[in-house]
């Protein structure tokens, strides 16, 4: 069992650095190097800096710089903001991100889950086809058009919600929770009932009520713990996603968070913060991946022990 | 006569389907008494399993118990009960604990994610009102009655770390855990192999006799009948066809079927014989032949088993077979006897 | 009676071997298929869709890019105000007066003149537009006198005494005022022409000292011109604004913008025009012009997103159909094959998997910007791809990153369909590899595929939505329509139809997707299939 | 008549196929499932060859590496006296001619995609077999048309697909695929196991009569020994990837040698309730072993009646000496204190009989040293009749007179 633990935590460290590895590679393989202006930099300019950030060293001696300083949790700095260092903008962005990530990450597991159960339990009711309605709806509406609308109506029309930041008290969460969480709550109750209706099918649930046991524990103990298993596998690269932030809730909802900073990474051809966002996005996703699947092994024994 | 604990009678169960209705069992009846063991036996979609489970009260959407009674009685005194009127409540109370069930499949009958204990104290608990402790002492105690090696040890391990002959017994463990009147065995051995399926009949035979059971065993293998069943009931495209004791279906059969199910199985024991299968292939429930549903298989088939369904006729105070044959009108067959009386 | 009791001959007995005559596997889907209600709402959404994007363009009166300078941010439903019979208006959000017919037919876009703040009252004229042609520069006379008769305009401040026009080429004069301004005339040369209203300076081009040319609107207020014109600055061009003035009032008061209730609704004008006075909207009637009103650079959003639709669609499908070769073909070889080669294909597809899309897109934009693959076929030239457009570009990032999970998709199908005993007997007739791969296993993987293509492809057109909102996606002129919803975005208070829109094409078109999808998931559910 | 005199059409020789089952790149420990061991056997020219065993046993893994959907891991596969196991995949199709499979799932072994004519041509069409004819788009046709007749189906069924037919003419339909290209082997993998009781007569009378007109070769193999009894002339028991017993069907069922065999037959249930040997089953204990990485030891050992040895305590120091060094059979619990004593196939050191003995068990069970030390080999006890246990004479007194 121990055994399991460790072999997951080992591969999931060997694909860190695979990702670290390939990423680095991507940004030298970018054609313009992170100097490139619209206008000309004097060479004399351009080779002083190179030398201060270490680009004229070769490249294996680069990339082991690059992998030594990924060991210290050093992402580099940004090329564009001088001074700025790219831990210092994910330290910026992320408490924001991880806030409202954290919010709608609960929305969508204390709301998506029961509604999903609901539904299977309802099945072919009115309930069950009006919460699939919604649900359908919701992961095929786009996140911007939520959140636009939560602006319009909730915050123009009836002028229940502040329309933009965080800063005017817990209701300024709502809009940002709930765009943010639309897709991935409709999934996870799309995914919990077609997932209980599978386990509400199983052999095993049949045997339960063969021996008596009350249709509570039959639904909320045999079929919910199995009918959990495909949910969670979900949820886990879901809530890295969600905490890493998105780029157009928070444009829109005018927050401070890591997607802004990474877009605008992207828009600015700002590389250094590009692939510093990029490996922690993956560290983060890797890391969550890994909880999920020692999640999976406490809800489903036959993973950790079956050896 | 030992008492009288179940009654099916009429019992009619379809199941709805995009193509139309299937009529899975269509008009049963069947008695069971105390200390026998039924067999039912039937190829595949002749409607022995959704019987067990009509009597259990599990056919599940999009499948209906449509008509007819099964009154079932819980105590010594008599008191007859209808499942198929009973609240949900009021069966899960029956359930695991007057009558219970084993399934074909030991490897998906038991939950997967809660261990062998976990899963047979919640059932004791159920019944009983037995403590966490006891409820456990008792649950070891029946692992050891139904021949897991080292209960102590194992009663912790997941079902997945057992065996398909050990699931099985673990299975019955649970089953008997509440000394049901009634245990109805679905295809126990089926899945197993054929030592491990020796080893499962001596088992249930030594816990109706320790326990006083009736069991209802529910099996495509005649063999299986034949050594474990007292009584038999023979089932064809979702009907009786014939019921007697099993002597009378082994040393006698009265209908058709019967006796082509007989003539095409091989037995090691004899000497080696050409096969008579029975021609043809088992009807379509969804269309289902006019008449008697075996009349396109039939070697004795007549212009009336093409269009009316025949009645039981009572062969003798045990047997009865449901076959026009057994009509007064009808011509002789050889080695079909009319019995005396019948109409 | 009693013959119902003779035994049948054979020959009359019923045909116990018949088979049941059924349908194939496909026709078995398409019945399926066409009991799921909302997935057969989703097919005849898709086809539409499908049908408008090819089609569409050809039947659309406008291009993309045509622009209706004087239509600009017109909603698709507008007020309009009956001033007589005949003569109806529009006002625009942005205070455009407009002529409109009793259907909503928009017509000639009235010049505002003039503004009094203190009682909120617009002057508006109608434009009358003369062609003016400067072959040379003039150097003008130092200022001249005002004169009479002021018409005094607040924003520019800026008043015109006195203009005569030409007819054809000719020159006109057109006098300034403003209290503040050093300047306090302009003459030009005289020109012919008769003056029978009031006129207005609409639009001067003039040559500044340094030698380029500004083109000043009214818009662009008066500090701006006055500050340019000295006595050296050459006017070139002119339009003038003519007569019918007409006078607005605002029953609303002119607030902050911020406190300013959104949308058209609620502001009822007071519009007089010669004397008569309306102050009630006569009706609300669909912009005839624009069915779905225009933009911010007054281009027709129907047609913008018809022509959305095809951008959206073709990256959609392109993207889908490049993922469908390369993952079907490196999942059924992965799967196959197994073993080792299929542990090393899927770890390549994990380290894939785990790198975020954008990054793809970021170095594929720039490594691809420069290519241009053009061929000629039969003399013809065509482009193949062009990576600066930003098209091509998506496409690939989608193509090079979604077959990971159709190859996943396909791996798992096929590891179990080769276990499958039609299988292993092709194998043991001796069947080549190649013909087991195409024959026999990828046709009965064949369901899932077509069910994961069917998801794929709203999520493409979501995801170049999503690439082109953060401004990675297809460059402008085009658009696609997560361009259309990125543009919007910038002022969707004030015109949310703009926002809503395209949104509602791409929410369309993944909720036609996603019914289907979801029909035809449950239409090849294999448990549903048995015998 | 004797069949050694006779060229056999397939002979196998020590066949082993194992698997391996270590998984994961940080999972360094080895695990190899020896699905098939060293198994050897002849099947002569019109006969056939019976395999049997409980599920997990490895017989359909012999069939399938006979024919060569595994590749051996060793041993000869000896066809028509070409070793098959040495013929690389691409130069099989000849052979693959020759020796055909019948399939247990007539739902799975059919591809739903294709009609009745593609399934039946596809041989045909893979080895050209009528390449030469003028017309071989017509001679494929009409051997279509007489092999479907031939197994009872009709010609128009032949553009049909399989999902329109019941499941005794899908095998019907895999019966008709294997005889299309006129092979000399049948591999027989479980043909009735998934039909009806009363389909099943229908297929062996089939395959009975097709033995007869065609001369056909049978490998049957099946874990229903009574239908195994009435197809076989000769049977070879399985038990864990090694052949227990090879001996003529009724030299198998009267004079069974092996103690696995006899607890096998005496499990079949019989159709007769008046039958009384069920009183004298032998009901076997446990379960069976597991095939992944083996002790060099008999298979059936920890199963085996014959292998246990029970010694009841005389004196303490004499009871001591006893069990020594021996081997033990089973997991044995001390009635009180439930404590673990003695695990399986474990050499008992003289500490551990100490202890034993300190602990009060006076009658314990042990395995015989030699059947968990030595893995016994198939001998020829009687002429035809092979048995692989190191007690074959001792345990069959009677039988052998």
């Amino acid at each position: 069992m121990k055994r399991y633990y460790i072999k997951r935590v080992l591969s999931a460290l060997a694909t860190i650095i695979i990702i670290a590895s390939v990423t680095f590679f991507i940004m030298k393989f970018i054609p313009g190097g992170p100097f490139t202006r619209e206008k000309k930099i004097p060479q004399s300019i351009l080779d002083s800096l190179n030398a201060k950030y270490g680009l004229d060293e070769p490249l294996l001696i680069q990339y082991k710089n690059y992998m030594l300083r990924l060991l210290q949790f050093d992402l580099g700095v940004s090329f564009k903001q001088q001074d700025t260092t790219v831990n210092e903008m994910i330290a910026q962005g992320f408490p924001t991100s991880a806030k409202v990530g954290i919010l709608a990450s609960s929305l969508i597991v204390l709301v998506g889950i029961p509604i999903g159960i609901i539904s299977a339990l309802k099945k072919s009711s009115a309930i069950d086809y009006s919460v699939m309605f919604l649900a359908t709806l919701g992961v095929t509406v786009p996140n911007f058009v939520i959140a636009t609308l939560i602006i319009y109506f909730f915050a123009g029309q009836w002028n229940i919600l502040p329309t933009s930041g965080i800063s005017e008290g817990p209701l300024s969460y709502v809009g940002p929770m709930i765009a943010l969480a639309g897709y991935s709550l409709s999934f996870v109750a799309r995914l919990t009932r077609s997932s209980m209706l599978e386990v509400l099918r199983q052999d095993y649930v049949r045997t339960a009520r063969a021996n008596g046991l009350s249709e509570f524990k039959v639904i909320y103990k045999h079929a919910l713990k199995n009918a959990m298993i495909p949910v969670l596998t979900y949820l886990g690269p879901m809530i890295a996603a969600i905490l890493t932030g998105s780029f157009v809730v928070e444009k829109i909802f005018v927050l401070p968070g890591m997607g802004r900073f990474f877009v605008e990474s992207v828009t600015n051809r700002n590389f250094t913060v590009t692939i510093g966002f990029t490996v922690f996005y993956a560290v983060f996703y890797i890391i969550m991946i890994l909880l999920v699947d020692i999640a999976y092994s406490i809800i489903d024994p036959r993973i950790r022990l079956d050896s | 006569m030992s008492k009288k604990i179940l009654e099916v009678k009429n019992l009619e169960t379809s199941f709805y389907t995009h193509l139309g209705e299937v009529q899975a069992v269509r008009n049963i009846s069947f008695d069971l008494h105390q200390g026998e063991i039924l067999g039912i036996v039937g190829e595949s979609g002749s409607g022995k399993s959704v019987t067990s489970l009509s009597v259990m009260n599990l056919i599940e959407d999009p499948g209906e118990i449509k008509g007819g009674s099964i009154r079932f009685s819980p105590n010594v005194d008599d008191n007859f009960i209808d499942i198929t009127k009973m609240t949900r409540e009021q069966i899960s109370q029956i359930r695991g604990n007057d009558i219970s069930m084993i399934f074909q499949d030991p490897m998906t009958a038991m939950n997967p994610v809660f261990k062998i204990q976990n899963q047979m104290v919640e059932v004791i608990q159920r019944h009983t009102d037995l403590n966490k402790e006891d409820a456990i002492r008792r649950a070891k105690d029946l692992l050891g009655q139904v021949g897991i090696p080292d209960p102590e040890g194992q009663i912790t391990d997941y079902p997945f770390q057992f065996s398909g002959g050990m699931r099985q017994r673990a299975m019955i463990a649970t089953a008997i855990s509440c000394n049901p009147r009634l245990l109805i065995a679905d295809e126990p051995t089926t899945a197993l192999d054929v030592t491990i399926q020796a080893q499962i009949l001596e088992l249930l035979k030594k816990l109706q006799n320790k326990i006083d059971m009736s069991i209802i065993l529910i099996t495509h293998d005649l063999g299986v009948i034949a050594e474990a069943a007292t009584h038999v009931v023979v089932m064809y495209g979702g009907q009786i066809m014939e019921k007697g004791t099993v002597r009378d279906i082994f040393n006698n059969p009265m209908h058709p079927y019967t006796r082509g199910l007989h003539k095409s199985i091989p037995t090691a024991t004899k000497e080696k014989k050409r096969l008579i299968p029975i021609e043809g292939s088992p009807p379509d429930l969804l269309d289902p032949p006019t008449g008697c549903p075996f009349n396109p298989r039939c070697p004795h088939a007549m212009t009336i088993c093409t269009e009316e369904s025949p009645k039981m006729y009572t062969v003798s105070d045990t047997q009865s077979s449901k076959c026009w044959l057994m009509d007064e009108k009808a011509p002789k067959v050889k080695g079909y006897k009319k019995p005396k009386g019948a109409k | 009676m009693k013959d119902k009791f003779k035994l049948l001959p054979k020959e009359e007995k019923r045909d116990i071997e018949e088979t049941r005559k059924s349908l194939t596997y496909w026709e078995d889907v398409w019945r399926r298929l066409k009991n799921h209600k909302s997935s057969m709402f989703g097919l005849v959404g898709v086809i539409l869709i499908v049908f408008v994007a090819i089609f569409g363009p050809f039947f659309s009166p406008y291009g993309y890019e045509d622009t209706f300078t004087d239509y600009i941010n017109v909603p698709p439903r507008i007020d309009i105000y009956k001033i007589t019979e005949e003569k109806y208006f529009y006002v625009s959000e942005n205070r455009y007066l407009i002529e409109s017919t009793e259907n909503g037919t928009l017509g000639t876009r009235y010049n505002e003149v003039a503004r009094d703040l203190i009682n909120r009252v617009l002057y508006f004229s109608k434009p009358y537009k003369i062609k003016t042609e400067i072959t040379s520069s003039t150097t003008y006379p130092a200022p001249t006198d005002l004169a009479e008769n002021v018409f005094y305009s607040e924003t520019w401040g800026i008043g015109l005494i006195d203009a005569e026009f030409a007819t054809g080429d000719e020159f006109i004069d057109i006098a300034y005022i403003h209290p503040d301004s050093p300047l306090t005339s302009l003459s030009f040369e005289e020109a012919d022409f008769e003056l029978n209203d009031d006129y207005l300076l609409d639009n001067v081009t003039f040559i500044n000292p340094s030698g380029d040319a500004d083109a000043i609107s009214s818009d662009e207020g008066a500090e701006f011109l006055i500050e340019q014109f000295d006595t050296n600055t050459k006017i070139i061009d002119i339009r003038v604004s003519s007569s019918d003035i007409v006078s607005v009032d605002y029953s609303l008061k002119l607030v902050e913008p911020s406190e300013r209730p959104e949308g058209m609704e609620d502001v009822i004008y007071q519009i007089e025009y010669k004397g008569n006075e309306v102050s009630e909207v006569y009706d609300t009637v669909r912009n005839q012009n624009n069915f779905l009103g225009t933009d911010h650079l007054g281009r027709d959003v129907l047609t913008r997103i018809i022509f959305g639709a095809r951008i959206s669609l073709t990256v959609a499908l392109v993207a889908t159909l490049v993922n469908f070769f390369i993952g079907v073909v490196y999942g059924t070889v992965a799967g196959y094959v197994g073993g080792s080669v299929d542990n090393y294909m899927m770890r390549i597809v994990d380290i894939i998997n785990s790198i975020p899309l954008v990054l793809y897109v970021i170095l594929l934009s720039v490594v691809l910007n420069e290519v241009v693959i053009d061929f000629n076929l039969f003399g013809r030239h065509f482009t193949l791809f062009r990576g600066s457009g930003g098209l091509g570009t998506i496409i690939v990032a989608l193509g090079f990153v979604y077959w990971v999970n159709m190859a996943r998709l396909v791996r798992g199908q096929i590891i179990g369909l080769k276990r499958q005993e039609y299988v292993l007997a092709a194998r043991t007739i001796g069947v080549s590899n190649i013909k087991i791969m195409t024959r026999h296993l990828v046709p009965n993987a064949m369901g899932p595929i077509i069910v994961s293509m069917t998801m794929m492809i709203p999520a493409a057109v979501f995801t170049e939505a999503f690439l082109s909102f953060i401004g990675l996606g297809v460059s402008a002129p085009q658009a696609s329509w997560g361009t259309l919803a990125n543009e919007a975005l910038q002022a969707f208070r004030r015109y949310p139809y703009q926002l809503f829109y395209p949104s509602l094409a791409i929410s369309i078109t993944m909720l036609a997707f996603n019914f289907l999808g979801d029909g035809l998931r449950d239409a090849l559910d294999p448990r549903l299939r048995q015998g | 008549m004797s069949k050694t005199t006779e060229k056999p059409v397939l002979e196998v020789r020590n066949l082993k196929k194992y698997f391996d089952k270590s998984k994961g790149f940080f999972n360094r420990e080895e695990k190899i499932l020896t699905a098939v061991d060293d198994i050897s056997f002849k099947i002569y020219k019109g006969e056939t060859f019976g395999l049997v065993g409980e599920s997990g046993c490895g017989k359909t893994t012999t069939g399938r590496t006979i024919i060569k959907l595994y590749e051996p891991t060793g041993g000869s596969i000896l066809f028509d006296g070409v070793d098959l196991a040495t013929i690389p995949e691409k130069d099989m199709l000849p052979y693959r001619k020759d020796m055909q499979m019948i399939f247990q799932d007539p739902y799975a072994s059919l591809n739903g995609r294709m009609t009745v004519t593609d399934i039946v041509g596809e041989g045909i069409d893979t080895h050209g077999i009528f390449d030469d004819e003028d017309d071989p788009e017509l001679a494929r046709q009409e051997k279509i048309y007489e092999i479907l007749e031939s197994v009872g189906l009709k010609r128009e069924h032949a553009s049909r697909y399989p999902h329109e037919f019941s499941g005794g003419q899908r095998q019907r339909i895999g019966i008709a695929r294997a005889l299309a290209v006129d092979p000399k082997l049948i591999i027989c993998d479980e043909p009735i196991s998934a039909l009806d009781v009363s389909i099943q007569a229908q297929v062996v009378n089939m395959l009975e009569d097709f033995q007869k007109d065609k001369g056909l070769t049978y490998l049957f193999i099946a874990h229903d020994l009574s239908m195994v009894k009435h197809i076989s002339d000769r049977i070879g028991v399985m038990y864990v990837g090694k052949l227990m017993e090879v001996a003529s069907s009724d030299d198998l069922y009267l004079k069974p040698l092996h103690p696995y065999t006899k607890a096998l037959l005496s499990s079949i249930p019989v159709p007769d309730p008046d039958n009384k040997d069920t009183e004298n089953r032998i009901v076997l204990e446990g379960d069976v072993t597991s095939p992944i990485n083996p002790k060099p030891r008999c298979r059936f050992c920890t199963r085996c009646e014959y292998s246990k040895e029970v010694l009841e305590e005389e004196s303490s120091s004499n009871f001591r000496d006893k069990i020594i060094n021996r081997y033990s059979r089973e997991i044995i619990l001390h009635p009180e204190t439930h404590e673990l004593v003695v695990t399986d196939g474990q050499l008992i050191t003289p500490a551990l009989a100490d202890k034993i003995i300190n602990i009060g068990l006076n009658k314990i069970t042990l395995g015989k040293e030699k059947c968990f030390n030595e893995v016994p080999k198939l001998k020829e006890v009687i002429p035809d009749h092979f048995v692989a246990c190191h007690f074959t004479k001792k345990i069959n007194k009677d039988l052998l007179k």
